[in-house]
């Protein structure tokens, strides 16, 4: 099962489930905003989406790692808007019945948002200013 | 024919527009306007590739566009 | 840096921490015991320690873990006794600046994990009979 | 000398006990010892590969036995 949200703030993290039968491996991944961007000192990244196609595709994305791999179920949070150092913009469960499944659809479900989910980062730097990141500064 | 488009990133940025209409002539491929697009953009979108989806889905190919059709200029994502 | 716990009880969670600066990625692996144990179904597993040699093995691995990878932090709590089916018997996270290097450095630590910590499994059936994991029932 | 043998999963299984003492000869290696646990084992362990740890550390050779030390025969180990 495949289950797909972008928000809009903080995110609530999926709760413990302690009723899976059959699934031996929880694999949850935190993407987390780092306080510098490619060498610059941020205060913030702010993530922009393509609404409704950001949705589509990370649902298509889900899918597709369950055709490819061994695992039972994903889950992903997106969080858009402003997102301050330290906290979590992207949030992934995989639930397998062996780990090395679920390491591997981890592993090639993020490679893959990252090539095909249209989000997209903007740097919020010290003075306030505002640029898409890994743009430089004087662009 | 009309055509909306969607800008984000350093499209957005090198336009400074979220989304505009445009009137374009009926035929009119995706890479023309592309290039009606860049060449708007006064030279800060050289050197940026960008992937185009029509009301919403990647194509892979240069298409025809329709009347009413939603197209965004996709720069490299950064999701994650 | 390290922390290693091997709790008789349910394992609380290591908290949601927002004020790390430079941890791009948080991996949290949950290993949880499944219903069936090689073919066999089960009600539980009872998990048995070497007391102080399991504790001991388990930091000494997670220090060669830190040494081996470009890992930040790795937190680990194992759990013994009775651990009913869907509950977390081991809880892991790792931190790191990319999520390359701490998906690499769960993989290893949890393959040596299962080489070298003194811990073992006992599989409790329906009928409440207790045998240590992969024997075989006329064992 | 005294030595103090302790006992899990497997090697608990088959000889019914948690640990126990036993008096051996001074200069005892741990491969005698554990052929004699083996012996107590009754084919029970047969097949079973056995590491072995004295004071809670795994020995990668044979090594003689000192007074007081604690002996453990590591069946392959199922943590996580």
């Amino acid at each position: 099962m495949v289950k797909i949200e972008i928000i809009d703030g903080p995110i609530p993290f999926f709760p413990n489930d302690d009723s899976r039968q059959q699934d031996g491996a929880e694999l949850i991944f935190n993407g987390r905003v780092r306080a510098t961007e490619h060498g610059d000192a941020i205060t913030a990244l702010e993530y922009e989406q393509y609404e409704g196609m950001a949705e589509a595709e990370l649902t298509q994305l889900a899918k597709d790692t369950c055709q490819k791999f061994s695992i039972n179920d994903i889950f992903c949070k997106h969080r858009i808007g402003k997102v301050d150092v330290g906290e979590t913009s992207l949030h992934i469960v995989i639930w397998s019945k062996h780990r090395q499944e679920g390491i591997d659809a981890m592993s090639w479900f993020i490679i893959e948002l990252k090539k095909r989910v249209p989000i997209w980062k903007w740097a919020i730097l010290g003075d306030g200013s505002r640029i898409p990141s890994e743009c430089s500064h004087d662009y | 024919m009309k055509i909306t488009i969607k800008c984000f990133s350093q499209v957005k940025y090198a336009l400074g527009i979220d989304e505009f209409v445009l009137e374009l002539e009926a035929g009119t491929m995706t890479s023309e306007l592309e290039q009606n697009i860049r060449s708007k953009a006064d030279g800060k979108l050289d050197g940026i590739s960008l992937r185009i989806a029509v009301n919403q889905k990647y194509i892979p190919n240069d298409i025809e566009l329709n009347d009413g059709d939603e197209v965004a200029f996709i720069p490299p994502v950064q999701g994650g």
